[in-house]
């Protein structure tokens, strides 16, 4: 039985008392656990959502909490290893009472944490995770929400984009993991009449991607689709530049390449007519919701060219605020009632958790990179909210 | 330490162990779990590194054998544990059997660098073998059986199964196996001229340190409800090398010491800082450069002084 | 056919010819000596008859058993035991432990991990010691004992394992002439008492006299004379290796 | 597939330039071990460092010619002192003590330089470009090619022929030659022993940084990219046989081409081609390619 409900069966029979014991209890912080990649190659994600974690909670706490009651951040190293992750949450659970989750980042944590979350019935809200075996089949349950895009909208979306660049022939390339072929498997299902021309897959944890490269350079494909993600990205492409891959070929990239982040490491190195999916640019001007959003996180931040990992983090916790508002309570059975089919306001506009699924219908650029004036740093063009 | 204060040391230990899950904090309980796992992990590796003078690099291989297919055979086959688990870590050691009898020919780093390659093709294998592993997103959701799905029950299940296979350690190193195979670390060629066959016994300690990985890892799986391709990447097994040398590898409770303290230095730097491994870092620097024989050394210090005094 | 038989033995190391051709016998019951200069290729020679190192050619057979192919172990058990020229215990086991590790090897108890060590041949372990006047130094680690104990704590541990045949390496190096001599009293007591073949290398020609009931001559990897002391120290070709200084 | 042997040829000079790329960073991994007998856990470590330096000193410099030369050996100067300083305060108090704590120290430095390094340049990503005169591709006549993986090409020979013309041909590298085989010796020698070691630990770190910077434009600068390539090191390190230059050059020129050609003709299975190589290797020749076996029954 859970904590909560037990301390609550225990706080009615035992009359009004108790009940008092319990309502100062619950005058406290609600804490929020959040475990995310701190350390490693992929700090910068975790870094990023975070930062959108603590823009979120500060704008809630300032606007006079949830419940009343402020929101506490309680942060984990996840370190990308599931045995990490769920150690991290057991241990929020345990020993902090924490109810309400935000991370990991990665597919193969969320997977496990989620088991935790089902069992201890507390809410486990995956900002970043894409995996499709998250919120599907045996997996999904009650108390699991998935706000990213999964791969198989992601393959939607890639060939809507990719029709609307004219690819009749298109060759696969990226990282030989789940991600990859999941995406892979997507766009395969999706693109109709566009032929393949062969997928060439590289081992995890690969640093050189020349064979690939060359191969891609030979095969009778007019499009090229990969999934490097992070420094591999930027190997990928400082590697495939000299080759002429660029000039040869239409290039599109999954992973969201189209963070800034990774435009600004590259700066004029980063090829001009790659095409690009992120979760959020900070240069997009179509909603004046945007526009706030990025205004308070560059006052936040100190910079106004802000990265796209962000704004996850920032839409999971509004989603929790949300829910435990309308829940009217932090009991995590209710706010994850709460969470099914609801519609919050985001920066990108409305977005819903659809409450079959648990996942949320958030929306995604997608835009080609051209060079800029007087900056270092290559933006997206062409750009592109795609729901 | 003399095994006097070692067994004193233990059975004050289980005592302690004991208590326990009725100090009332369900933390407690489940991180004192984990300590014990990896306790026995490291104890395991204690076997090849301690007794016979053989450094694995490789040893978190077995550990992952042991927890995957302790995972397949719960919830693939559905069979029942008490036939899961003994065929998990049967299935282990025949995997020792086949990589030992090659790896002990080898000597010193060589041998640490075939166990890492071993271990590293059994990631590997781990990695692509999705239909039966997952993959790399891991084994997720296994079935356990009902009785240790509550904390307490598991807690009970996995003290009786940490004890006992601590037992058996124990017996083993004051048997006259034991003593062989300190003796094969003292000095091998010695050894072989008193008639013993220093492969032959170097590959059952081999085994014998597989099987109780093996039986980590099945607690493991069931503790985490699932298991990762990590477990049996290079980094896992260099922490257990890392814990068993922490402890002191001269002395049978020296592991136990090491495991523990790192497990629980992780899981509290990481709880206050998010520079965990700095903090990490300057700590073993420390133990290194202070207490070479490791942290039996330091018992050892204190266990001196007190006497004097 | 005899006890120990040796027989066109060769070993090169490269090109270099280690063992030539050596043929010799060693009887049951006998105290066989090798002498000959240093670098004749003595230790060589019984690494060979041990089987530290594999013959390029030739045989070597014990009692009729072919031991060149056999690895050491193997030779131990058919009933060879041999101490090293460097001195070679267990430094961190104590001198008992020391001897109760021979004698559970000879026992075969390394294959039980459930019989306790402890007190385990207590009496027949300390009456070894006590053999090889070791008996009040039984619990003192064998690397903190004096040379010629250490040296003393080999040759207990060589008979716990009650060979047939014993191989001694040079027993009296880096002894002091006390020492050496009540050492040489003590090889020659117990090898009569418990009717062991020995076979030994030594450079002190004293000791070899003292002790030897056949002594073959090795010089540059060749046997050059095998007979009885007193032939021996007669024979033409010995007087010049060791006086003529070749 | 591969009928185009002009393909096939783009692939050997692929294999050819990440074996370089791998030499280059293993090469100072196998000094270390051949001279102090120690497992340089931290060499990844050192790798990033070096990166991250070269980094810097191009934020100053302008990414110009002089700029990248002067990255690269500031990057291996900077890194040459900081390992000076370390060896001599702490791992130099180790040397005689047991392996194991050696290698327990270095994989704690490991720990210390990547937080150190997180708090000094983030955890974000950052890229090092080619020089102007190392950009783009020269023609092949087949297939341009990059001018940067052509360079790696020549570099990895030239540092090859400079350590071993340092180790076979000079004063200094009989006297590390004689620490290899034997320190009781040098002592004999009257050499100072300690600035030998400290020489090598330095020397050692200071590739370890020059490989870094140099394979910078190939790769990211982030905090990931030394687990990515410490593994690679260590198998050409082992297959070459410990200690050996030469042996890692060839250990180097094996893992290249496997690792090219295994991802075209191996594919999925390419994750574990460098492993059964290495288990293969060892097999058969327990001490390396090129090691020395320890002691000899046959």
């Amino acid at each position: 039985m859970n904590y909560a409900k037990a301390m609550k069966s225990c706080a009615i029979a035992l009359g009004a008392a108790a009940m008092a014991t319990v309502a100062m209890a619950e005058d406290g912080p609600i804490k929020v656990g959040v475990i995310l990649p701190m350390s490693g190659g992929s700090a910068y994600v975790g870094e990023g959502i975070f930062t959108g974690v603590e823009l979120a909670v500060k704008q809630v706490n300032e606007a006079g909490g949830v419940l009343g009651r402020p929101l506490e951040i309680l942060l984990r190293d996840e370190q990308l290893r599931p045995d990490v992750s769920t150690a991290a949450m057991r241990e929020l659970i345990t020993l902090e009472g924490v109810q309400h989750f935000i991370g990991p980042a990665t597919s193969a944590t969320s997977l496990a944490n989620s088991q935790i979350a089902r069992e201890e019935k507390v809410v486990n809200i995956s900002p970043s995770a894409k995996t499709e075996a998250l919120t599907a089949g045996e997996n999904l349950h009650d108390y699991i929400f998935q706000l990213a895009p999964t791969t198989d909208v992601d393959g939607v979306r890639t060939v809507e984009v990719l029709k609307g660049i004219g690819t009749e022939s298109i060759c696969f390339t990226g990282f030989d993991y789940a991600y990859t072929h999941d995406w892979f498997a997507a766009v395969r299902a999706n693109m109709g009449d566009i032929r393949e021309a062969g997928a060439f897959l590289v081992p995890m944890n690969a640093t050189d991607f020349s064979a690939t490269i060359t191969q891609l350079l030979s095969a009778d494909c007019d499009t090229v689709i990969g999934t490097q993600f992070g420094g591999s990205f930027i190997a990928f492409i400082k590697q495939a530049t000299p080759f002429g891959l660029f000039d040869s070929k239409t290039v599109l990239w999954g992973s969201n390449t189209g963070d800034h982040a990774v435009a600004a490491a590259l700066g004029a190195e980063l090829p001009a007519g790659l095409w690009a999916s992120a979760a959020d640019v900070w240069y997009y001007e179509g909603l004046e919701s945007h526009a706030a959003y990025q205004e308070a996180l560059a006052d936040f931040q100190g910079r106004k060219e802000t990265d796209m990992w962000p704004i996850t983090g920032y839409n999971a916790v509004k989603f929790l605020a949300a829910a435990i508002d309308t829940a009217g309570t932090t009991d995590p059975t209710e706010v994850a009632a709460a969470l099914d089919g609801l519609t919050i306001q985001t920066p990108l506009g409305e977005i819903t958790i659809d409450p079959e699924t648990n996942r949320a219908n958030s929306p995604e650029f997608y835009g080609r990179f051209e060079p800029q004036d007087g900056s270092n740093a290559a933006r997206m063009t062409d750009l592109r909210l795609v729901r | 330490m003399t095994n006097r204060s070692q067994l004193a040391f233990l059975a004050l230990l289980f005592l302690i162990l004991l208590a326990v899950p009725f100090m009332g904090s369900r933390y407690l309980t489940e991180l004192t779990v984990q300590v014990m796992i990896f306790s026995l992990l490291a104890l395991s590796l204690n076997i090849l590194v301690g007794h016979i003078g053989l450094v694995s690099f490789g040893h978190a291989a077995f550990f992952a054998i042991g927890g995957y297919a302790t995972a397949f055979f719960l919830s693939r086959w559905q069979l029942p544990l008490g036939i899961a688990m003994p065929m998990a870590v049967l299935l282990a050691s025949i995997f020792a059997l086949m990589i030992g009898a090659l790896c002990v020919r080898l000597k010193a780093i060589y041998f640490a660098m075939l166990t890492l390659a071993f271990s590293m093709l059994v990631w590997g294998i781990i990695i692509k073998w999705k239909p039966v592993t997952g993959g790399d997103d891991g084994f997720v959701g296994i079935a356990l059986p009902q009785f240790l799905s509550s904390p307490q029950n598991f807690y009970w299940f996995t003290l009786a199964v940490v004890s006992i296979s601590t037992a058996l350690m124990w017996v083993l190193s004051k048997s006259t196996m034991g003593q062989i195979f300190v003796a094969i670390r003292e000095n091998e060629t010695r050894a072989n001229f008193l008639g013993v066959n220093v492969r032959q016994m170097q590959l059952i300690g081999f085994v014998l340190a597989a099987l109780f990985a093996a039986v980590a890892g099945s607690l493991m799986s069931m503790y985490l409800r699932g298991m990762y391709p990590q477990s049996a990447f290079w980094t896992q097994s260099g922490h257990i090398v890392i814990s068993v040398l922490l402890g002191g590898v001269h002395s049978f409770v020296g592991p136990i010491l090491g495991a523990s303290l790192l497990y629980l230095l992780e899981v509290t730097i990481h709880q206050y800082t998010q520079y965990w491994p700095l903090v990490m870092g300057l700590i073993l620097i420390i133990v290194v450069l202070v207490l070479p024989e490791g942290l039996i050394g330091l018992f050892r210090k204190l266990y001196t002084s007190v006497r004097r005094e | 056919m005899a006890f120990l038989e040796i027989t066109d033995a060769t070993k090169k190391f490269g090109g270099f010819l280690a063992i030539n051709a050596v043929t010799f016998c060693v009887e049951r019951g006998a105290r066989h000596a090798i002498i000959g200069p240093n670098g004749a290729g003595k230790t060589t020679l019984f690494n060979l008859i041990s089987g530290l190192i594999l013959p390029t050619t030739g045989s070597i057979t014990l009692e009729g058993k072919r031991l060149a192919k056999k690895k050491p172990h193997e030779i131990v058990q058919i009933g060879m035991a041999r101490s090293f020229q460097k001195v070679n215990v267990f430094p961190r086991k104590t001198a008992f432990e020391n001897v109760q590790v021979a004698l559970i090897a000879s026992r075969k108890l390394q294959y039980n991990p459930f019989r306790g060590a402890a007190e385990l041949f207590r009496d027949e372990i300390m009456e070894l010691l006590e053999q090889v006047k070791l008996g009040a130094d039984s619990e003192r680690r064998a690397g903190e004992l004096a040379h010629g104990k250490q040296k003393q704590l080999e040759l207990a541990v060589a008979l716990a394992a009650e060979p047939k045949i014993l191989l001694l390496d040079e027993p009296t190096a880096g002894m002091s002439i006390a020492e050496t001599l009540s050492s040489i009293a003590l090889i020659r007591d117990i090898v009569q008492e418990r009717g062991i073949t020995l076979l030994f290398t030594e450079h002190d020609m004293n000791v070899v006299f003292e002790i030897a009931s056949t002594i073959s001559v090795l010089h540059h990897g060749e046997i050059i004379a095998t007979g009885l002391p007193q032939e021996i120290r007669v024979n033409d070709d010995v007087q010049r290796i060791y006086l003529g200084r070749e | 597939m591969f009928a185009n042997p002009m393909i096939l040829f783009i692939q050997v000079m692929n294999s050819f330039s990440l074996a370089m790329n791998l030499f280059i960073i293993a090469a100072g991994l196998t000094l270390i071990f051949g001279v102090l007998r120690i497992v340089n856990f931290a060499h990844g470590a050192f790798y990033m460092v070096g990166a991250y330096l070269a980094l810097s000193i191009l934020g100053v410099t302008g990414n110009s010619n002089l700029g990248f030369v002067l990255g690269v050996l500031g990057a291996g100067a900077a890194m040459g002192a900081m390992a000076f300083v370390v060896e001599r305060v702490l791992l130099s108090q180790l040397y005689d003590k047991e392996h194991m704590l050696q290698l327990l120290f270095t994989f704690a430095l490991v720990l210390v330089i990547k937080d150190v390094v997180k708090m000094i340049w983030g955890s974000g990503q950052y890229s090092i470009s080619a020089p102007p005169f190392l950009r783009g591709a020269v023609n092949l006549g087949i297939s341009p090619y990059p001018k940067y993986a052509l360079f790696l090409c020549i570099a990895g020979p030239i540092i090859a022929v400079a350590i071993w013309f340092f180790m076979e041909r000079t004063r200094w590298g009989r006297i590390l030659r004689a620490a290899r085989e034997d320190r009781v010796m040098l002592n004999a020698l009257g050499t100072d022993v300690k600035l030998v070691y400290s020489g090598v630990f330095v020397a050692g770190a200071a590739l370890a940084a020059m490989g870094g910077a140099l394979a910078a434009p190939r790769s990211a600068v982030d905090p990931g990219m030394d687990a990515l390539v410490i593994i690679d090191a260590f198998i050409i390190v082992i297959i070459g046989g410990l200690g050996s230059l030469l042996g890692s050059f060839i250990g180097a020129l094996i893992l290249g081409f496997l690792t090219v050609m295994g991802s075209i003709y191996l594919q999925e299975w390419a994750i574990v081609a460098s492993y059964v190589m290495m288990v293969v290797i060892l097999l058969v020749r327990p001490w390396g390619l090129f090691g020395k076996p320890d002691e000899e029954r046959h």
